[in-house]
């Protein structure tokens, strides 16, 4: 049997990837790729934990987790090509109309 | 019982050395002859025109999002193959809602022409 | 559920309080102007006739005013929070001017509005359920809920149909209630908190409130939280700037139901909430508090003087006004009370029927500067009667409503606190001054802009939504005795009991006293000798 | 066994995870992350779920990754520089930041569940435990609103994106839609 | 029919007028607005007629008294009743027979006006009033009725409300009558807050019980009695014109004339009066306010008899004269005298209304005109306005036998018996009543025509309906002096003994007037009277008759041109007041909404939203618009919250 | 373990004997024939008796032709594209059984590659895969209509699955399993499904077409308009890859469709054999293998007789005809079988 432990610190580390992906990288669709890893991990570790507490709500929210990412990355893209055609761009460090 | 899917694993890998192992085998067996005509992009024999990367249409995009939606539909739906008899008919009707709340957004991507692909841009001279 | 819906579709407080804002819902797939106006003038008129309905089937032995109670269904068992609705003497007049005015107030805004109107239709219902809501709450937890329901229309109708500077009015206003009001949803979640310390089970209801005797610390905080909120909304003198520039900039019918309605809540939480639960903190803060009702009196008289415009003039006689009323709230004597509570009516009746006219004149000249005016009245006759009639209405003219509100508050408050009265009797004085300075300047004098000399009179739709005010503001300047009876009960046993609770020491922990059950419990057929 | 198998898929995962958040090729990062996905389904058969493993594969490789690959052709962002990677770096501070958090939380989150799950053993699966059905009668029981729920939001997504990415009328559509 | 049952239907009847006539609208035939503006009144005078016979038939031993409704409830208990006894019934009678015959006299004057059936609703109106004020049985009827005449005179001054003037004294009339209100309020709420009832009956008897109600001090240093009777009369000299509250009556003038007979000279402003007199137990029991009472009556009287010397508006004249005649009427209310005030409000509501009636013939005869300059020599064509007018002017002068010299006299007596300065002043203010009336008489009637040629074209003796009226009222100045004729005469002092009942007896005080003086001093006091009102009408027609005209004006003008000037100018009272109250007020009410509102509570808002935007930008340098950074910053809070979690 | 190994490695073996060695050779004959029969032409005919050898010489030629890297290309993707191409196709057989349990040295075998749960799901889930060979092959050929191509063919790839999950899940409705053998246990105590399920069985068929790029839903590949889409740029082995998927998917695809809708391995009145374990498993192989080769030629014969759709019209097909109804036959059967009459 593999230990739980391996799975949660495989999840960490994707996790992290994910984090330093989403943080450094100018591109807004890897930026979102490194969401949708991030997420992956975090269902990863749901999944652990399911496996470990014996408790098959992890996996359900596994579920639910999915339904999100997909809506998400729906509005998320479309929100991309609407930003594209506007400003011909999908590098955030130029997209900060926001800034004051 | 993970072991039960072993095999499927198997199959992925035989799958994967047959696919590499044509592949091997026509590089070995063939002649490589190369020179630049034969390794330029086929375009009717010329050189790339245009640029090959062109914007499509968003009307794929949106085919997209409806497949996602409705495969995620179908993937919820799936557990009830399971429980169907099981709990009968107040769970036909929740699905049926489901179902319904899925179909609304159908209806409007339908209305709003989001499902006609490719028509809409041979009629861009509509008015 | 059930029976939430089973109490909604009965002839119970909840149905009365949850019509209008229900009855909005439709207004979303209502699309045509007309159509949208003839449904408000029903969905109000309606509203009046279960009003009506409600009162005629559960009149008891104190008139149409008994106390009556829906059944209370718990809301959030967790904190014990109820869905608890209480009618008495002291919410029923003025939730009834509440639904009167909602009919006067889409009748007389029939042309004014010229945009979104189903929206604004929906303002004015959801308005109105939180206007009743907050009056017939008796639970502090579902009555902050209605305040701040309160809020959101009113914000959104200075905010959309207001003048120019509608942002910064109904920001302001936003503003200034909001930071009442979430003082006061800390006290009342303390006093809930506290509650459960002494009593062991979470409970908001007011009842079970007024059972808790509070050291005197807990009580000065306490109190603050709540007259605070209380008094930004009545609003008393150093925070009363939102009130003229949300008149200002608010379109009629929504400068007629702030003045006419929502002030009323700030008085009539203080009356409610703020006196009965807190009775030792409010005695202490009494003379502070009675320097700035009588400031309000001459000071919101005094700058109203100074106004050019018409609707400012107007705005600050609420703060003169509500300072009467406040006057006659912390007088604590029954007739000061009387008048305070028939004074919050009148306010709405006359100040409702000023801006009202303020309105129809606006939406002829699209101005509301007196420069701009002078000689309506050759124009302009039943304009200029009926602005005369409301003007001397709140000046406080003998056999108009306005005396009888500033008389008995006078009266009940000589008795109480003596010379704070004579120095609000002065603002009497004023009240004149500056009402006659407005019909001087507007419908007196030569008539000399041209512009104003093709102005049509009042239509039959203006008359018809002035008339019933005006009738109602003689009725109840002749014959007040009708309108005042109803409420006695409910005051007197409010005063009592706050008197009772001043006459014991304030004690040092928090702790449970018993209460003898309110007039609401104990009106059984029985006890009907009311002596005159 | 296992172990080995385990080792096989994370291996490639974290690999692909790099690649992922490293290429400077949108389409390869998108391939990438299918094989994570996938590689992650693997482990979720190996921990038990392979029924998410399946919907793993079939939603989220299957369509929901697709849908950044459209994007990314339709808008093109695969190999020019649209992105603007290869523009001069700015706010380095941006990216030792995140250095700086993410060693932090690394170390910490890694310490943490090693010294927490370090010696943690597992009874062996049971069969009634990989079993679908009693997930499938959680999720139509106790979670039947947020199952309803999820057709609303999947409504509300699908109306959004809709909405929001056929914004007619500017020149670009036209442009790109004689393409189709 | 029980009269006391009929008694609302007194005050009622024109308020119904009123109503009719305000509804009917101003396209009614102006016969149906006449007739019911006419009727409402007559049927008012014929029912106050039947109650007082019924009354004063029944030996007037019991007033009448009936409730019509409980205005209030609950612990307060305050009817809307009415009380028919010696005081009202003879104000009763004075109103409904000097009203009715004003509106008669209005059907003539005002028939050309635009506003007709305006003006009959307001005077109906105002009839209704006055009869709530005088019939009332408690202080707060007579305060609806108080209020109501002021509010009807605020709308009759301004009835030509097109024009500039009236609106605005109007105005100046209802604010200066709060100012008074405010004190009247004053004594109203000491009065319930003490012995919590307003009716009359029950309050002054317990008043005459309270035994602390003269001693201490209540408020200001003063006894509760002086307290309260001090604040009625501060209303009472709001609506009576007194020092220092009379600026509004000349002001008033700005109004149709009848009105000006009507309200501001017969009824209304008698009010005060007739206030204080019913509250006399008050004023008994409070000497030093009486005597403040005596004295601003007193020095009202000759102030604005003065300035009456140097008017040169007819109606002015009479304003003025009014003015100063109500000081006597207070002046003898102050010296406990109240019937023979009583007796004065009667006898003057006749010839003042004479007065004005006749004033307001001439102007309408001069086509508006109101300036004696522009008069003269208008005996000829106005002979029944003429004859009249010297009647009343005769009266008012104090002579033997007209109505004004019986009440004058008496007060004069009463004046000499209390206080000798004040009967000099009185004495004084007779002579020079006497010369600015013929003063008027002359500039108006006698000499050559002085106006323009147009207006002498137009001149014409006044429809039937408008004499008649003065005819009446002229023969009721004959008669009416009679009914309290000196003491010295057999069946003297009736009037007293009348209103004796109404007169309450407190201590020492309340000694039956009249009786004190020995008729030797009686005597003599009717001949020094007599002889002022022939000194002054003697000087008076040195000064401006035999055609002389404005030329004694001019002469006095020139030779004493700073005192005329004062005169002519009022006393500068108006300016005075305007520096002194209005500027000051006004310039509190800048400083209010200008330096606290604006200024102090904004600005404190302005500081707090200041500081706050301040705050926001300063924050704001962390707001790059990068959606990365703020992932970050957030990214970070989560690692610390981490850190904090497991530490 | 190892047991179960062998069998596995069997099973699969078995498989890639029945795509690679007897269904893609006799395939290509009879498509190249039949196509030629169809045509009115006589068709390949000189390599072995009715030109029964020309498989094979196709086969030598891909191997031996030069395998051409254009240099434009994003090589390591293009390189990729066929191994991708290939691996849905030569894994999704797991899950489809082929006969009854049988009993080998005392161990009962079921006659599945993968013996699991997912069952049917798990066959959609690696199918969905197919569509990253499509996009890779057309964006790494850096050639405008390879990339036309690979969207089309992605997006029609989509839309149709669509129509086919759906359709698959009105088969298990009734069943309660997404197991396979239990479908086709089903179909034994019942009718075949495609006779309640006439609906769904046309969806599936239709889709099945779609997804396998068949004419007439090969626009992707619409020689007229796009030069062969997305494989413009492929050729030899690499080509040979694709085409080789192809096939396979179709007859993977056909495979589930008879297991589905037909009775699976189960032939009408034919009961496999109860005597030794191989012979059982080749006779029910057999029944499969039988209907598979029926729907192969439907495929061929669908090809060269109907005509190719336009682009619109497919899509049009797909989202507002067959979704539509793989939803009315979805529900259909859910209320059939609550109903009890399935």
């Amino acid at each position: 049997m593999v230990p739980i432990s391996y799975y949660l610190l495989l999840a960490g580390m994707l996790f992290i990837i994910g984090t330093l992906g989403a943080l450094t990288r100018r591109s807004g669709i890897t930026i979102f790729l490194s969401i949708e890893l991030m997420l992956n991990s975090v269902n990863l570790t749901l999944i652990a934990y399911s496996r470990l507490l014996g408790d098959r709500m992890g996996q359900l929210i596994v579920l639910f987790v999915m339904a999100v990412a997909a809506a998400e990355a729906a509005v998320g893209l479309a929100l991309f090509i609407a930003i594209y055609r506007h400003r011909h761009t999908i590098d955030l460090n130029r997209l900060n109309l926001m800034r004051w | 019982m993970p072991h039960q899917y072993f095999p499927v694993l198997l199959a992925i890998g035989i799958a994967l050395l047959v696919g590499v192992g044509m592949l091997v085998a026509s590089r070995l067996a063939g002649r490589q002859v190369g020179g630049r005509v034969k390794l330029s992009t086929y375009e009717s024999g010329m050189p790339l025109l245009d640029i090959s990367h062109k914007r499509l249409s968003v009307a794929f995009f949106l085919v997209a999002i409806d497949f996602i939606v409705f495969d995620l539909e179908a993937a919820f739906l799936y557990p009830w193959a399971l429980v169907m008899k099981d709990l009968g008919w107040p769970l036909f009707w929740a699905v049926v809602a489901f179902i319904a709340l899925i179909l609304v957004g159908y209806a409007y991507v339908w209305r709003k022409g989001g499902l006609n692909i490719v028509v809409r841009g041979r009629r861009a001279v509509r008015g | 559920m059930d029976t939430f819906l089973a109490l909604a579709a009965s002839d119970s407080l909840t149905r009365l309080v949850l019509f209008p804002a229900v009855a909005a819902l439709p207004l979303v797939f209502l699309r045509r102007e007309q159509v949208v106006k003839v449904y408000l003038l029903v969905v109000s008129l309606l509203e009046l006739g279960l009003a009506a309905l409600y009162l005629g089937s559960h009149g008891g032995a104190d008139g149409p005013f008994t106390a009556s109670r829906d059944a209370a269904l718990s809301w959030i068992p967790r904190w014990g929070i109820r869905w608890e609705l209480v009618a008495d003497g002291i919410s029923w007049p003025l939730a009834l001017l509440a639904i009167v005015l909602v009919p006067i107030v889409v009748l007389g805004t029939w042309k004014g509005i010229s945009q979104r109107w189903p929206a604004y239709g929906a303002s004015l219902l959801v308005l109105t359920s939180g206007v009743l809501g907050s009056l017939f709450a008796f639970d502090l937890f579902l009555f902050y809920v209605f305040w701040e329901v309160m809020l959101v229309p009113m914000y959104l109708i200075i905010g959309i149909w207001g003048g120019e500077r509608r942002i910064y009015a109904a920001v302001k206003f936003f503003l200034f209630t909001m930071a009442g009001s979430l003082l006061m949803l800390v006290a009342i979640l303390w006093i809930g908190a506290t509650y459960f310390r002494v009593a062991g089970t979470w409970s908001f209801a007011y009842e079970d409130l007024l059972r808790l005797d509070l050291p005197a610390g807990a009580q000065l905080w306490l109190f603050a939280g709540f007259a605070l909120a209380f008094l930004i909304k009545v609003p008393m003198f150093p925070v009363h700037t939102w009130l003229p520039d949300a008149h200002v900039e608010a379109p009629t019918g929504g400068s007629v139901l702030l003045a006419g309605i929502l002030l009323k809540l700030g008085t009539y939480g203080y009356l409610r909430f703020a006196m009965p639960l807190f009775p030792h903190a409010s005695a202490q803060a009494r003379p502070l508090l009675l320097a700035l009702a009588i400031t309000g009196i001459l000071y919101g008289a005094l700058v109203a003087w100074m106004q050019p415009d018409m609707k400012k003039l107007v705005a600050y006689s609420s703060v003169a006004h509500l300072g009467f009323v406040m006057l006659g709230l912390l007088a604590a004597d029954v007739v000061a009370w009387q008048g305070a509570l028939i004074q919050m009516v009148n306010h709405g009746l006359s100040t409702g029927a000023l801006f009202l006219l303020v309105g129809m004149i606006y939406d002829r000249r699209h101005t509301k500067k007196f420069d701009e005016f002078g000689g309506l009245a050759k124009v302009m006759p039943v304009f200029a009667f009926f602005l005369v009639f409301s003007a001397l209405a709140s000046v406080g003219l003998p056999a108009l409503n306005g005396f009888v509100g500033e008389f008995l508050i006078l009266l009940g408050s000589y008795r109480a606190v003596g010379a704070w009265a004579i120095a609000a009797a002065f603002g009497v004085v004023l009240a004149a001054v500056y009402l006659l300075k407005m019909l001087q300047l507007t419908i007196w004098g030569p008539l000399e802009k041209e512009e104003n000399k093709g102005l049509s009179d009042l239509s039959l739709r203006e008359v018809l939504s002035l008339a019933p005010l005006a009738v109602l503001m003689l009725w109840i300047g002749v014959a007040p005795a009708g309108f005042l009876a109803p409420s006695q009960k409910a005051l007197e046993a409010t005063l009592s009991q706050y008197t009772e609770r001043l006459k014991q020491p304030v004690p040092t922990e928090a702790r449970l006293i018993a209460v003898e059950p309110k007039e609401a419990a104990a009106a059984s057929p029985g006890q009907q000798e009311v002596a005159r | 066994m296992q172990l080995a198998v385990f080792a096989l898929f994370a291996l490639l995962s974290l690999v692909s995870a790099v690649v992922v958040v490293a290429h400077k090729n949108a389409v390869y990062s998108t391939m990438s992350l299918v094989v994570v996905l996938v590689s992650s389904a693997a482990l979720f058969v190996l921990l038990g779920a392979p029924f998410i493993a399946t919907l793993q594969v079939l939603v989220y490789a299957g369509a929901i990754v697709v849908l950044f690959l459209f994007v990314i052709m339709l808008l093109n962002l695969g190999r020019e520089n649209a992105t603007g990677e290869a523009e001069a770096p700015r706010g380095s501070g941006q990216k030792w930041g995140t250095i700086l958090g993410a060693g932090v939380f690394a170390g910490t989150l890694l310490a943490l569940i090693w010294r927490t799950y370090g010696s943690d053993s597992l009874e062996p699966l049971q069969a009634e435990a990989v079993a679908t059905k009693p997930l499938a009668t959680l999720l139509f029981s106790n979670y039947i609103l947020a199952f309803e729920v999820i057709g609303l939001l999947l409504l509300v997504a699908v109306v959004a994106a809709s909405v929001v990415a056929r914004r007619v009328g500017s020149a670009g559509e036209a442009e790109a839609e004689k393409e189709g | 029919m029980e009269a006391q049952n009929l008694l609302w239907l007194i005050p009622a009847l024109p308020f119904l007028g009123a109503i009719v006539n305000g509804l009917l609208g101003p396209r009614a035939p102006k016969s149906a607005t006449t007739a019911v503006a006419i009727g409402a009144p007559f049927l008012s005078l014929a029912v106050a007629l039947y109650c007082l016979f019924q009354y004063l038939g029944g030996g007037a031993s019991e007033p009448l008294a009936a409730t019509a409704y409980h205005w209030t409830t609950g612990p307060i208990a305050i009817d809307i009743s009415f009380l028919l006894d010696p005081l009202s019934s003879v104000m009763l009678f004075v109103v409904t027979f000097v009203g009715f015959l004003i509106h008669v006299y209005s059907v003539g004057y005002m028939s050309h006006e635009e506003g007709y059936q305006r003006y009959f609703a307001y005077l109906n109106l105002f009839m209704g009033s006055m009869l709530l004020l005088i019939l009332g049985s408690n202080f707060l009827v007579l305060f609806v009725g108080w209020e109501g005449v002021g509010l009807c005179s605020y709308l009759l001054i301004g009835y030509y409300y097109q024009e500039r003037v009236p609106p605005a004294a109007g105005k100046k009339a209802f604010i200066v009558n709060r100012i008074g209100d405010f004190g009247f309020l004053a004594g109203l709420l000491a009065l319930y807050a003490r012995y919590g009832t307003l009716e009359f009956g029950p309050l002054f008897h317990k008043i005459a019980e309270d035994t602390g109600v003269a001693a201490g001090t209540y408020a200001l240093g003063l006894s509760f009695a002086s307290f309260v009777a001090l604040a009625l009369f501060i209303g009472a000299m709001g609506k009576s014109a007194q020092i220092p509250l009379y600026v509004w009556l000349p002001d008033a003038m700005a109004g149709p004339t009848p009105v000006s007979a009507l309200i501001h000279a017969a009824t209304m402003v008698t009010a005060g009066v007739y206030m204080v007199s019913r509250a006399n137990v008050l004023y008994q029991l409070a000497p030093g306010v009486s005597m403040f009472v005596a004295a601003i009556g007193g020095v009202t009287a000759i102030f604005a008899a003065t300035i009456g010397l140097a008017q040169n508006d007819i109606k002015k004249v009479l304003a003025y004269s009014t003015v100063s005649q109500l000081g006597y009427m207070f002046m003898a209310a102050g010296l406990g005298a109240y019937a023979l005030a009583i007796f004065h409000v009667g006898t003057h509501a006749f010839f003042k209304a004479l007065l004005f009636l006749g004033s307001g013939s001439v102007i309408h005869a001069m086509g508006g005109e109101q300036d004696m300059r522009s008069m003269g020599g208008l005996r000829k064509q106005l002979p029944w306005t003429y004859r009249t007018f010297l009647i009343g002017a005769l009266a008012l002068a104090g002579v033997p036998p007209l109505a004004g010299f019986f009440s004058k006299d008496a007060i004069l007596g009463a004046a000499f018996e209390h206080n000798k300065l004040l009967w000099v002043i009185g004495v004084l203010t007779a002579g020079l009543t006497a010369f600015y009336m013929f003063r008027a008489v002359f500039l108006t009637f006698f000499g050559k025509f002085r106006g323009t040629h147009e207006q002498e074209h137009h001149l014409h003796e006044s429809p039937a309906v408008m004499t008649v009226p003065l005819v009446i009222l002229a023969l009721g100045t004959l008669v009416v002096g009679f009914f309290n004729l000196p003491p010295v005469f057999p069946g003297g002092n009736g009037f007293v003994h009348f209103l004796q009942p109404v007169i309450a007896h407190v201590g020492e005080a309340g000694a039956e007037e009249g009786h004190a003086l020995s008729a030797g001093t009686e005597w003599a006091l009717i001949l020094v009277s007599v002889a002022v009102a022939a000194l002054g009408i003697f000087l008076a027609s040195r000064v401006y008759g035999g055609g002389r005209g404005t030329a004694g004006d001019q002469t006095f003008a020139s030779r004493f041109a700073g005192l005329y000037r004062t005169l002519s100018n009022k006393y500068y009272v108006d300016e005075l007041y305007d520096r002194v109250i209005v500027k000051p007020l006004a310039w509190l009410a800048r400083v209010c909404w200008k330096v606290i509102d604006s200024l102090l509570i904004e600005g404190t808002l302005g500081v707090g939203t200041f500081l706050t935007e301040l705050t926001g930008d300063l924050a704001r340098f962390s707001t790059t618009g990068n959606v990365r950074n703020y992932a970050l910053y957030f990214f970070l809070g989560v690692v610390a919250l981490f850190w904090w979690m497991i530490l | 373990m190892s047991v179960d190994l062998t069998a596995a490695l069997l099973k699969i073996a078995l498989f890639l004997a029945f795509f690679l060695g007897t269904l893609a050779p006799i395939m290509v004959w009879v498509e190249r024939r039949a196509c030629a029969l169809i045509q009115d032409r006589p068709g390949p005919n000189r390599l072995g008796p009715w030109g029964l050898l020309q498989p094979l010489a196709d086969a030598l030629k891909f191997i031996f032709k030069e395998d051409i890297t254009p240099t434009e290309v994003e090589k390591p993707l293009f390189l990729l594209a066929p191994v991708l191409a290939m691996l849905p196709a030569l894994s999704t057989f797991v899950v489809l059984p082929f006969g009854p349990p049988i009993e080998v040295g005392g161990r009962v075998h079921n006659l599945v590659v993968a013996d699991v749960e997912s069952g049917v799901l798990l066959f959609l889930a690696l199918s969905s895969l197919g569509v990253y060979a499509l996009v890779s092959a057309g964006y790494s050929s850096n050639n405008k209509f390879s990339l036309l191509g690979s969207i089309r063919a992605s997006a029609q790839l989509i839309s149709y699955e669509l129509a086919l999950t759906l359709a698959v899940l009105g088969v298990l409705l009734p069943v309660g399993t997404f197991r396979l053998d239990a479908v086709v246990a089903y179909q034994q105590e019942h009718l075949w499904n495609a006779v309640p399920q006439a609906i769904g069985f046309l969806v599936f068929l239709v889709a099945m077409f779609a997804e396998t790029n068949r004419t007439p839903f090969d626009l992707p590949e619409a020689e007229s308009e796009l030069v062969a889409g997305y494989h413009t740029e492929y050729s030899a082995m690499r080509f040979a890859a694709f085409m080789a998927a192809e096939y396979i998917n179709m007859a993977a695809l056909s495979a589930l469709c008879a297991t589905l809708y037909l009775g699976g391995w189960k032939l009408p009145f034919l009961n496999p054999p109860s005597g030794p374990w191989a012979l059982t498993a080749l006779v029910s192989f057999s029944g499969l293998a039988v209907k598979v080769i029926l729907f192969m030629c439907l495929f061929v014969w669908v090809r060269w007789t109907l005509p190719r759709f336009r682009y619109d019209q497919l899509m049009r097909l797909g989202w507002k005809v067959l979704l539509p109804l793989s939803i009315v036959n979805l529900l259909w059967v859910a209320v059939a079988t609550l109903q009890g009459w399935m």
